[in-house]
């Protein structure tokens, strides 16, 4: 009963071969010549100001967080989305609840400000 | 000697104000008006300029090494008035031994990188200049390029090469 | 009598190093360190009448990480001449170096205190190209150079 | 807050130790407007190099950027990356060997350069030209005008993100070379004018190549700009920032279409006529916003002003000499170098010594080059070798403006606020 998917093994084990082969191949062929400055950071020719893992502005954090709720939102509606004409009233009642839970958190970071960047009050030099 | 109608207005103008203070008034080809004034009353003359006669727009400052034995260095510095149209140039000679001037970046914005050129190029110390610091050259340069006693080919080791060798640690 | 009669029909074979040598040639990515006035016409060699992506080398990487070939356009000045190491330093290992224009190569026309006579003061220069600024055919003749260059490398053993 | 040292304790240079120290705190200790919200002592400062080496700095230039998130506080340029000393080497050379260099100033447009260094030398001199040359001339500046804004039309919209506008204006500007090519020797940096007048006539067929030029460019801007006028990206990215007003563009020193994107009308050709442009009839473009939208509509419409000039010096032009005839202040022509005794010492001579201006001369005479008044101040010293040339470079005013702008902006915005300012790194590092 397996056999068909066979051809699909051999699919996958062919890609999977030749992506290797392709990363590996560098690590024998390639030349290794590090030095000291070909492992610094680049910094454009110039000498970096600081380590790359330096702290920085918490509003990045914010809008990744935002990101991966509302990415994931739309992984759940795929599955409905595609077959919401045959699941009948029961599923699209549960998939509107689960919309209107969401759409409330979009709102709280709304009000809280995470989404617009230019939300610090700022007076440029030559208006003041 | 033909200065054209609203130069001298101002030139008169001035005058009046720094009675012996403007020293010559140079003119060539009907366009270029340069004016000396003293040294210690350059920035005066630049306000009275500024507030009475608009010249509110500073287009280069810019200095010159005349290598005489005295007075030797000149900054000019280039003005041109909006409203009646007029563009001057005010020139001061400078003793070799004290080269400090007041600088003007408190009438025009445009004066600070001006002026660090100048200083760049002939070692002029602009007092009062929010930092003045070399414009082209790298800080570790100690000569002033544009002196007629430096070479034009540069002095060999004044600036330092990066090294060939990158795995040697450099000091 | 060899293994391609062997083989019959469609089959080449070649040594390692030829094939290697072959697509590094053919993949030559420029990083422009575009300085001065040749900088421009750097840029007429890879726009649409001199078209460089003919030779392979259309993708004009800015980061050194992922470029083979230095084309240096301009004079190098003292205070540039450290971050044009830097960056040579920092291009991953395979990579050529092409001094473009007379001013790159030699100094050019600027034999002044500012400027670094010749850009070979503190890279090592594979292509000098003559010219002020070169004409960007003359660009492509150095690129093909380079990849005659690539051709007969050495072999790929030697770079452990 | 940021402790005050902070910057310098967090960099180590490695070479021009003086240097970049004293960069480093010039930028710390540099007053700024931009108010940042939040002190809590999580959220620190972060410092942004957009090094010499950057695809979207038009060349070498390199600015210190300090971040609080997106917000640039405070900004720090340091150019000098191209500085060759070329006032250095002026004074070395006489004025005819000094033409090549004015090519590699503001290399996007090298025949107005050396337009403005010639009418400059003239001027000093006191050298008649005829009106052939002039409009040759002004051909050729006009010409150089358009190439210079088609770079900076690929560039800055390739920068906002729009890579076919890089292709479509390299290839009108190939036309334009191959035009300078045919008429005037090489692609750009051609060392065209001579102290005097021009170095060769112009071909009729090279007449016909500008004219077929001019029309297909006229509709190809016409289709452009219906792109990019009213293209809600290109809008949205380029309103309302970089705004500078009228007033402190004066202030900060700003030349050029920055200037009058201000509402400032400051044009050369028109504030003090130089050549023919006091018969020719176009107008002064001036936007009154001051942002980075009212630098490129500026600069569009120049690029028509340009065409039309062009179309009018073809017409007005008639045939004639292209070079003084005075032997002593200019080249003679070369078939009477070859053909006549005094014409091959007057060459000789011409080479050897120079036009030789009056002692104690000083003189200043400027052009409106694409980026702004390009200007050259000489001194001479009745020897063929200027005393001291002075150069007035727009690029560099601007970048100084530009530092004043960068402030309060966002980061993103820096490439295209650049890119608006048009700088070109070999004119501003003299």
């Amino acid at each position: 009963m397996l056999e068909e998917y066979l051809p699909i093994l051999v699919l996958v084990s062919v890609a999977i071969i030749v992506a290797l082969v392709f990363l590996l191949l560098s690590i024998f062929l390639g030349p290794k010549r590090p030095n000291k400055w070909k492992l610094s950071p680049y910094e454009s020719g110039m000498d970096p100001i600081g380590q790359a893992r330096e702290r920085y502005s918490v509003s990045f954090y914010m809008i990744a967080m935002e990101f991966i709720v509302f990415d994931l939102e739309v992984v759940f509606l795929y599955p409905w989305a595609v077959r919401f004409t045959q699941l009948g009233w029961g599923t699209f009642a549960a998939m509107m609840i689960f919309l209107v839970i969401l759409l409330i958190g979009l709102i709280y970071t709304f009000k809280k400000g995470t989404l617009d960047w230019d939300a610090k009050p700022l007076n440029k030099p030559f208006k003041s | 000697m033909n200065i054209s109608e609203p130069h001298q207005a101002i030139i008169n103008d001035l005058q009046q104000k720094y009675p012996d203070k403007v020293l010559d008034v140079k003119e060539h080809a009907g366009a270029t008006v340069i004016v000396r004034v003293n040294r210690d009353v350059v920035h005066d003359v630049l306000e009275t300029l500024y507030n009475d006669h608009h010249f509110i727009y500073l287009l280069q400052v810019f200095g010159t090494d005349r290598f005489t034995s005295e007075n030797r260095f000149e900054v000019i510095y280039h003005i041109f008035s909006l409203r009646d149209q007029v563009r001057i140039f005010v020139k001061t000679w400078l003793e070799e031994d004290n080269l400090v001037l007041p600088t003007t970046t408190d009438l025009w914005k445009a004066a600070n990188w001006q002026e660090r050129e100048v200083y760049d190029m002939f070692g002029v110390q602009f007092t009062g200049h929010p930092d003045l610091r070399r414009m082209f050259m790298p800080e570790d340069f100690e000569y002033y390029p544009l002196r007629k006693e430096f070479p034009p080919l540069g002095i060999p080791g004044s600036i330092q090469l990066p090294s060939t060798t990158p795995d040697t640690e450099e000091d | 009598m060899g293994l391609e009669s062997a083989l019959g029909e469609g089959f080449l074979t070649t040594k390692l190093d030829a094939v290697v040598n072959w697509s590094r040639a053919n993949a030559v990515w420029p990083m422009p360190m575009g300085l001065a006035c040749c900088a421009i016409e750097m840029m007429a060699f890879a726009g649409p009448k001199y078209d460089a992506s003919r030779f392979g080398s259309e993708v004009m990487r800015f980061s050194p990480r992922q470029s083979d070939l230095m084309i240096v356009a301009g004079w190098c000045t003292y205070k540039m001449s450290h971050a044009i190491r830097r960056v040579w330093d920092q291009m991953p290992d395979p990579k050529w170096c092409v001094a473009m224009g007379a001013c790159a190569s030699t100094g050019g026309m600027h034999r002044s205190y500012g400027v670094v006579q010749g850009c070979d003061n503190f890279l090592p220069v594979d292509a000098y190209i003559s010219g002020c600024p070169p004409r960007p055919d003359s660009l492509l003749n150095a690129l093909i150079k380079i990849q005659d260059k690539i051709k007969k490398e050495h072999t790929v053993l030697l770079d452990k | 807050m940021a402790t005050d040292t902070e910057f310098l304790s967090r960099a180590n240079p490695t070479f021009f130790k003086k240097h970049q120290k004293a960069y480093v705190k010039s930028l710390e200790d540099k007053h700024t407007t931009v108010e940042v919200v939040s002190d809590d002592p999580l959220e620190t400062k972060m410092v942004l190099n957009m090094g010499p080496q950057h695809p979207a700095t038009h060349g070498v230039l390199r600015v210190l950027l300090e971040l609080d998130g997106e917000r640039i506080v405070r900004n720090k340029l340091d150019i000098g990356y191209l500085h060759r000393g070329v006032e250095k080497i002026a004074e070395n050379k006489t004025y005819q060997e000094f033409m090549p260099y004015t090519d590699r100033f503001d290399y996007l447009s090298p025949y107005s350069n050396n337009v403005a260094y010639c009418l400059a030398v003239e001027k000093i001199a006191g050298i008649e030209v005829p009106d052939r040359a002039l409009y040759l001339r002004m051909i050729g500046s006009e010409l150089a005008r358009i190439s210079s804004h088609l770079l900076w039309l690929g560039t800055m919209v390739m920068d906002a993100g729009a890579v076919s506008f890089f292709i479509w204006t390299f290839r009108e500007r190939e036309k334009i070379y191959s035009i300078f090519d045919n008429f005037a020797g090489h692609r750009f940096t051609v060392s065209h004018s001579r102290i005097g007048g021009v170095a060769s006539d112009m071909s009729p067929t090279a007449v016909q190549m500008i004219k077929d030029f001019l029309d297909f460019f006229k509709k190809e801007l016409e289709r452009w700009r219906s792109i990019l006028d009213r293209n809600r990206i290109f809008v949205d990215r380029n309103m309302d920032i970089g705004q500078i007003d009228a007033d402190e563009a004066i202030r900060v020193g700003l030349t050029g279409p920055a200037l009058r994107a201000a509402g400032i009308p400051y044009d050369i050709r028109r504030v003090a006529p130089y050549g023919k442009y006091s018969e020719m009839d176009f107008e002064v473009i001036t936007r009154l916003e001051g942002d980075n939208l009212a630098r490129y509509y500026c600069r569009m419409e120049e690029m028509h002003e340009s065409v039309r000039i062009i179309e009018q010096c073809l017409a007005k032009m008639e045939k004639g000499p292209i070079r003084a005839d005075n032997a002593k202040k200019a080249y003679p022509s070369k078939d009477e170098v070859y053909y006549s005794m005094e014409g091959m010492i007057h060459d000789f001579m011409m080479t050897d010594t120079g036009v030789c201006p009056p002692e104690g001369a000083e003189c200043y005479h400027s052009v409106e080059a694409p980026k702004g008044e390009l200007g050259f101040f000489i001194q001479s010293d009745g020897t063929g070798h200027a005393w001291r040339l002075a150069i007035k470079s727009p690029s560099f005013a601007n970048l100084q403006g530009l530092e004043y702008i960068l402030d309060g902006e966002m980061v993103a915005d820096t490439v295209v606020l650049i890119g608006g300012m048009d700088p070109v790194m070999g004119d501003s590092d003299k």
